[in-house]
């Protein structure tokens, strides 16, 4: 078994952050196919109020834990070559990247369905929470669709 | 024994370590604290043990932490 | 309707170049979600020798004319903000992305499916072809599985 | 008129762009390629008349352009 990744950044993932990951896989030459998601912070209207940045927190420990598990399930279950997951903490300003999970396997097939996974089991089951900071300071507790 | 809160319980509990009187099981942990924070019982949450979810009651140790967790919304 | 869009670039697409385009976006605040889909040149084995590189040609405005159809029936199907394709011509070397898929959305469904939905078109549909080149200079058409 | 070549099938014609007698139809065409290009017949492709598919024998004008498509490999 491998040890727990931390996937935890202070603030936004920079696109800078984003290429460097992509360029790291060159030297991986059995590789044919990426499936990257990001997740931005979106201004939504809330009551005439535009979110102006969402600030996350984690229960930490569980989180890597649970994160962990779900690596471990998806590498049995497809043919990956490897993956990434950076999730913001603190403050995530509008327009900028709070998620980046980023699949690698020989084939499309894997990388696509394994990301998409692991998308929704972040959203299901990681114990993150992101509070919505409004354009006049109100906030308002995000809730995952 | 540790409780530790998270997302809107924070707001509510005004604290996100919560320092409380060992209970046996969750069952007695969830009416002590429904006793001093009456507006926990109006939400949706659930506990983790020592990191791991429950879905029933679980006996406690005094070395227990108990985390209520509200809906995720990381992402 | 839209005017037809260049797809093609020559060479590899380089990791600063998707960078940038995830940056570009960062306006959009109206995006809560990206999926981005990239392909990469492998390493494959046959008889021995290494695949070096994929050399790529196109029936260039036929290939523009049905990408742009592509795009058109993505846009009707699914709520997306925004959509970028990207594909090499000439050499693309093991290691080097070939083609770049982007899309944008308010919601991850969206962007998600719809990324997926336009590589398998692409894949399908475009006609392009790739050249694979050995390390001793032998070559072999490419065939999509 | 004239015939395009991609993939494979430029190997074996020898080049890119043909310069073909003016055929009535894709099926007179054909024949006449396989005719020129003995190799082609074995070969999967498809043909499309000024860039679009075609499923079955369709009428030609001289200045139609007629491209022979392998299987594609982009991606």
């Amino acid at each position: 078994m491998d040890k727990i990744k931390n996937i935890f950044t202070q603030g936004p993932i920079s696109p800078a952050f984003i290429a460097d990951s992509i360029a790291r896989h060159a030297s991986k030459t059995g590789i044919g196919a990426h499936s990257i998601f990001l997740g931005q912070v979106r201004a939504d209207i809330q009551g005439g109020q535009r979110v102006a940045g969402i600030e996350y927190t984690a229960y930490e420990p569980m989180a890597l834990e649970r994160m962990h598990e779900i690596r471990e399930d998806i590498f049995t279950r497809y043919d990956l070559t490897c993956m990434h997951v950076h999730h913001s903490l603190g403050l995530v300003k509008t327009g900028e990247v709070s998620l980046f999970v980023f699949t690698s396997a020989p084939h499309r097939r894997a990388a696509i369905d394994a990301c998409n996974e692991v998308v929704e089991s972040i959203k299901a089951s990681l114990p993150v929470w992101g509070k919505e900071i409004f354009d006049n300071q109100d906030t308002r507790w995000k809730e995952n669709r | 024994m540790t409780v530790l809160t998270f997302g809107r319980i924070v707001d509510i509990c005004g604290a996100g370590v919560l320092d409380v009187a060992p209970q046996p099981d969750t069952d007695s942990l969830e009416a002590h604290l429904h006793g001093r924070y009456p507006e926990l019982k109006g939400l949706t949450y659930v506990l983790a043990v020592d990191q791991k979810t429950i879905t029933g009651n679980t006996p406690l140790h005094p070395s227990s932490v108990v985390a209520v967790l509200p809906p995720f919304s990381g992402g």
